[in-house]
């Protein structure tokens, strides 16, 4: 097993976090937080055209240009047929920096679905950064009833992450009467048909919705994952997972930040006469929080390669990388804040931005506590 | 070692009550006009200071023309307990009224104490304490802003940070160089500070969560002039100063702390349930076991105060202040870790913070996770949770100190 | 709430602790832990005989001469009626020294059933030194069967402190048929009437047994609490939780002196030309480990006081002390061990027997994890 | 980034399992004469140890006059992973075959390496390491162990503590201060002193868990005379090979640590069913989380290794070394731990321990308690934890070293 990436993924590494370092600079993220519309701005010193209002400084524009959503498509699909590990760099990347958009949304949750439905047409306008998405999950929380050659929709959905600007989401839902494995199917509805609300949420870079299906009439061709199909569940499973690693992924990126912060203002800060960092009670903290996104880190990168292999170890692979993340998110926010002392309290310091990133990846799609019950049963300790 | 107090206590306490019922000022009236930050004193909140004062009531254990009634130490235990049970502030300038004026009581002038002391007493001025700057956070002895003399003034220049309430305070408790040519930790002396002297500038800190709402300042001092009989106790005497004015009520400081501890677990323990009901079973087991580590904690920081205060009460010595600082303010960042990690996603959501005007302003507020960010306030400010644990392991368990620098 | 000894409980506790330098030193210990017979020996100079197989090196002996086993007792049964802060502090100085012997099964275990059946006889006995006990406790573990004017019991009972040596044993069994609160009672029955199996164990001077009861006959003289009567079952719980609190004493107690050995080892030992005490990264987790020693015992002092003046906080009470006893062993057993380095790891040092002592009371009687799922009741967080 | 090898290094773990099929001693005959102790070497190791020199299967990254084939790092991973999931052990004799055969063979005389190394690598001889003293535990610098020249030999005066395998091997690899004039870490030379050399006294230490097996020792050096001819490399080098003899097969160590975590989880696991069986639903959820945790450390543990191996692989540094020793060491106490835990009472119970012969003797032996307790070999000896954490935060954070007495 080699979990080390290989030349060219360090290049496409590489090339990202150059990219993001000049086009997604904190001041940028500042904006968002501190709610100035920066839908289509100067950036860098030319004028890059808004693509709407998840545009944010014309970000989600360049990723477009640069093929993006394109990288780790297939070919078929209008990809570049680099797989998820590719995707799994930028979604690291864009980590690393809090950078808002629909990279998340759209490449990591909503087009596994498109994937799982083989909607060729849809994925190629998806690589193409004509189309953004959401994914909508949680069978319980919507119902399904045939009507006709079509579907009616019932039911609210809750955290939809980009539910609010995504085109089209993927919505989830459960044939009436059906229960456990049975009758779960996916559905292709147009955020113009469903009633959304807007979250305020601590990370405006992670914008959430509520979404209200109210009697949502879907047309035959819009079934994603016919819910009569018992594949359809296994199928939305691992959408599921392949979400769920891509989440790992980028909190864990934004955890290692807040440790590289963390550890760099503990080099410079001086007190009683001394770095901080040179006090070995801080030393030894560093460490463990090093260790704990080090583990975090190798743990989202093995379940990224067996999603990218299709391997048979995924469903404990995904689960660990994110009650991995849960455990490391919940030790950088509370000593990458604790030690940066009074300063990283303020609003002015950019250290908030990444805490409040790392925090909503974690809660989101099933905490630690989450996957660990869902290990449990993957690892025989309970039926 | 018994429950329940004496039947003196008691009495006491069944006093209060009936004053505070018939005195009170009402939660109506309170949120009508709450403070906003450390230094500011809302109209109802002058009032009910003077209040206080007058009925002896305002600090139990001083005498009546301080505004007490010579209170024994259990009794002003009752007080500070029953105080925050009936949710009604005692201040909101809580440094003003807990380490400002009695230290201008301990070492100031007449003069100082009527204006300075008796005002903030009164509910006539709040004060702010400028201690940290930007390089000495938990670190006095490093302090740089300069007062220098000039004639029957002193010339004050430099900067402090994290000064609470200093957007509102009428006055501040500055600690300054007066002889930069002695050790560090020599040399420093206390100024009472005008906010209104010309050359002061206060720049509010907007903090994580919040932001409109700041409590913490930056405060910048231009050639302020102060004059020389501002000086509080000896020159360069403040070092001695600071430790004696972080003695005051010392040993019941937590009171207030496992007040809030126990508010957060008694709405966490309330709302849990519903928090929890759409979870499977195993994961509202472990989420559960959570809240019940939280529960246990509230528990002993209780337990953990009235052994420090019985200790004190007889005489002893309290090392568990760093203990009680320590394990309180850590408790309550904990509850509200916990708290939103039940919540899972819905934590992720904020809105609008309500303040109250019951809850002590430099208490966490807002959604759970909005607590959690501003509970580290409590971690970091008034020695670090690292500093306090260095002062277990040398004052308490007297392990050898480290070679530090002179 | 006051929590500190009062004048005449420093008292006691500095006699106690005294009298068990001189009686129960380290060297005592060891011998248990080697195996070597230790009935009846020379301590401090004079020959003191030996009380059967359970009084080591003459200890228990001496603590009936100087009244232990009365010390609590009511005076009504032969006690000397200083209730339960006193045995709280004999119960804790015993753990401090990792004292052999039958107190904490007779006086703490055993006797609490006798009170609650009104035994005033049995009680006498105790109180004179002249009887032993151990419970055993589980009510499913055994059932009753009325048999004419008598009983019939059977079952498996499992680690029964004590079990080995004690004279009597009180059976908690429960009614043929019955469930929940309903038909739960105790039975005294003479260690003679059952089969023992005593077990090898960690440490030797918490000897434990598995006691078989294969149809045995008990008088309806003997009798403690019938499992007829409905209040049987509450009394049951208040033993167990006398018994619960005299353990986390006793263990904490334990645990202090783990700490207290660490922190004399940490001021002492030179690393890197340094008392490794004044490292920061030291200091700072023997500070953490003081805070959850002093935790577990403001919590277990508080749960004594409850039990002392029967308060209704005595179940809340209980479990916390019994589950922050287990917190605090985990870590007093894991830094203790680790900061000592190689040398407490070596049967020579003595620190193992503190470490496996703390271990024994942490897991007998429920363990954290036990103990919190039952606060998750009493908090209201479960039905 | 991928999850399998390339073909050449499965057609070699094809070949490395084909011979181990035919040549492997049995489970049988290994428990019927298990290896008690680090030095101690039963019939059947050596032959096995001769027979894996023989047939280049020993140390497969050497070449075949040293017991090996050339192998590359990867398949040299692949022989150490296939050959503790076969449960046969490489060695009893760890620190003989890792550390001191090695050291000689970089270090030594034409002689030495016949005489020492070879003799390990053909199962002839065992050897301890003579590092640790009762005042220098992690602390090499502070040894004072003196060799003292007399004539054409060293005479050795001083004492050595937590020699592993000291009480059965036929050799030591001495750490001794053959300068006392020099800085602290100059000064130290090595030594390679026959065990049966009058003046050598071994005293055995038992441990808190299993103590009538003992394998950690103390030796005593009372005016030992050793040849000259045996000092291993230049005077006063000791140091530098110190951290020389410290790098063989760097990056692989983890391996065996990884497969005994994986082989107790797997235990662990395989019991817990039964274990909680009779636990309240609640409880059960508690106990399957704990042991749901360590699942995923030793998981990460796996990672953590490949990923530092790759690294190694091209080339790159790997200061994952001290963070694999951190990490491996605290989950095998922590599976330890958890599985005691969730057995409740029933870990107090102990019995005879049957050493199977198949587990490395330095591996925690016994029940879950006594595994616990016996895991701290691991987290103290070959740089304690603290120390590991002290590397971590300096050479990989690059932290600013504490100012250290020279």
């Amino acid at each position: 097993m080699d979990l080390e990436l290989d030349t060219d993924q360090q290049e496409l590494r590489d090339h990202a976090r150059s990219f993001l370092a000049d086009s997604c600079p904190p001041s940028l993220v500042r904006d968002l937080f501190e709610g100035r519309v920066i839908e289509g701005r100067v950036v860098e010193g030319r004028v890059v055209e808004g693509r709407g209002p998840a545009d944010s400084g014309g970000l989600w524009s360049a990723m477009v240009e640069l093929g993006w959503p394109a990288l780790a498509a297939e070919v078929d699909h209008g990809g570049l047929g680099q797989g998820f590990v590719a995707e799994a760099v930028l979604a690291s990347e864009l980590g690393r920096v809090v950078a808002p958009g629909p990279y998340l949304a759209t490449v990591t949750q909503f087009a596994p679905v498109l994937v799982a439905a083989g909607a060729a047409e849809l994925l190629g306008r998806v690589s193409a950064g004509d189309l953004t998405g959401a994914l909508a999950l949680g069978a319980a929380d919507a119902s399904a009833r045939a009507d006709g050659d079509g579907w009616t929709l019932d039911g609210v959905k809750t955290h939809v992450l980009d539910g609010a600007s995504a085109e089209e989401i993927a919505v989830v839902a459960r044939l009436v009467g059906s229960r456990g494995h049975e009758g779960v199917g996916a559905f292709l509805v147009p955020r113009a048909a469903v009633a959304v609300e807007p979250l305020t949420v601590i990370d405006p870079t992670m914008p959430l919705a509520t979404l209200r299906l109210d009697g949502v009439e879907v047309d035959g061709a819009r079934v994603l994952l016919d819910p009569r199909d018992p594949a359809s569940f296994d199928a939305l499973e691992h959408v599921r997972r392949h979400a769920t690693v891509a989440m790992a992924l980028s909190g864990v990126a934004t955890c290692r930040a807040i440790v590289e912060a963390t550890v760099s203002y503990a080099k410079q800060r001086h007190q009683f006469g001394r770095p901080i960092g040179s006090f070995q009670a801080i030393k030894h903290r560093l460490a463990d929080l090093y260790l704990a996104v080090e583990r975090a880190d190798a743990l989202a990168w093995y379940a990224a390669v067996c999603l990218a292999e299709d391997d048979a170890r995924l469903p404990v692979a995904a689960a660990m990388a994110k009650a991995a993340l849960g455990d490391c998110q919940r030790l950088a926010t509370r000593d990458g804040l604790q030690l940066h002392g009074g300063i990283g309290f303020t609003w002015e310091h950019d250290l908030h931005f990444l805490l409040k990133r790392a925090t909503t990846t974690a809660f989101l799609l099933g905490g630690a506590e989450h996957h660990r019950a869902e290990l449990a049963r993957h690892l025989g300790l309970v039926a | 070692m018994k429950l329940r107090f004496d039947e003196s206590v008691e009495s006491f306490r069944a006093e209060l009550l009936g004053w505070l019922a018939a005195n009170r000022p009402s939660a109506e009236e309170m949120a009508a006009d709450p403070s906003v930050s450390t230094g500011h004193a809302p109209a109802w909140a002058r009032r009910w200071t003077r209040t206080m004062f007058d009925a002896g009531w305002l600090v139990p254990g001083w005498p009546p023309e301080l505004g007490g009634r010579n209170a024994t130490p259990t009794q002003t235990l009752v007080y500070l307990e029953e105080l925050a049970r009936a949710r009604v502030p005692r201040t909101s300038n809580v440094q003003g009224l807990g380490i400002v004026a009695p230290s201008i009581i301990d070492y100031g002038t007449p003069e100082q104490i009527e204006q300075y002391a008796m005002a903030i007493l009164h509910g006539e001025a709040t004060a702010c304490l400028g201690m940290s700057e930007p390089d000495a956070g938990s670190d006095l002895a490093s302090l740089r802003t300069r007062a220098v003399r000039d004639g029957d003034h002193f010339v004050v220049d430099g900067q402090k940070v994290w000064t609470s309430g200093a957007n509102y305070a009428d006055f501040c408790f500055l600690f300054c160089r007066t002889d930069p040519d002695v050790p560090k930790h020599k040399g420093i002396s206390i100024l009472l500070v005008d906010m209104d002297t010309p050359g002061i500038t206060v720049r509010p800190l907007p903090e994580i969560v919040h932001p409109d709402h700041p409590d913490l300042n930056e405060v910048f001092f231009d050639s302020v002039r102060v004059p020389a009989d501002r000086l509080v106790g000896e020159l360069g005497a403040g070092w001695a100063m600071a430790n004696g004015s972080l003695a005051h009520e010392r040993g019941m400081v937590w009171v207030s702390a496992v007040q809030g501890i126990e508010e957060a677990l008694a709405r966490l323990l309330d709302e849990a349930p519903a928090t929890t009901a759409t979870l499977p079973p195993t994961e509202q087991a472990l989420a559960n076991d959570r809240i019940v580590q939280v529960a246990i904690d509230a528990t002993a920081a209780r337990c953990l105060g009235y052994r420090a205060f019985a200790k004190l009460a007889r005489g002893g010595t309290a090392p568990e202040q760093a203990l009680m600082k320590l394990f309180s303010s850590e408790v309550r960042q904990r509850v509200a870790e916990v708290a939103a990690e039940v919540q899972g996603p819905d934590a992720l959501v904020t809105g609008e913070v309500a303040f109250d005007g019951h809850q002590a302003i430099d208490e966490p507020q807002g959604t759970w996770l909005e607590q959690y960010f501003q509970s580290f306030a409590n971690t970091i400010s008034a020695g670090t949770s690292e500093i306090q644990r260095t002062i277990i392991a040398e004052r308490v368990l007297g392990l050898p100190r480290e070679p530090r620098p002179t």
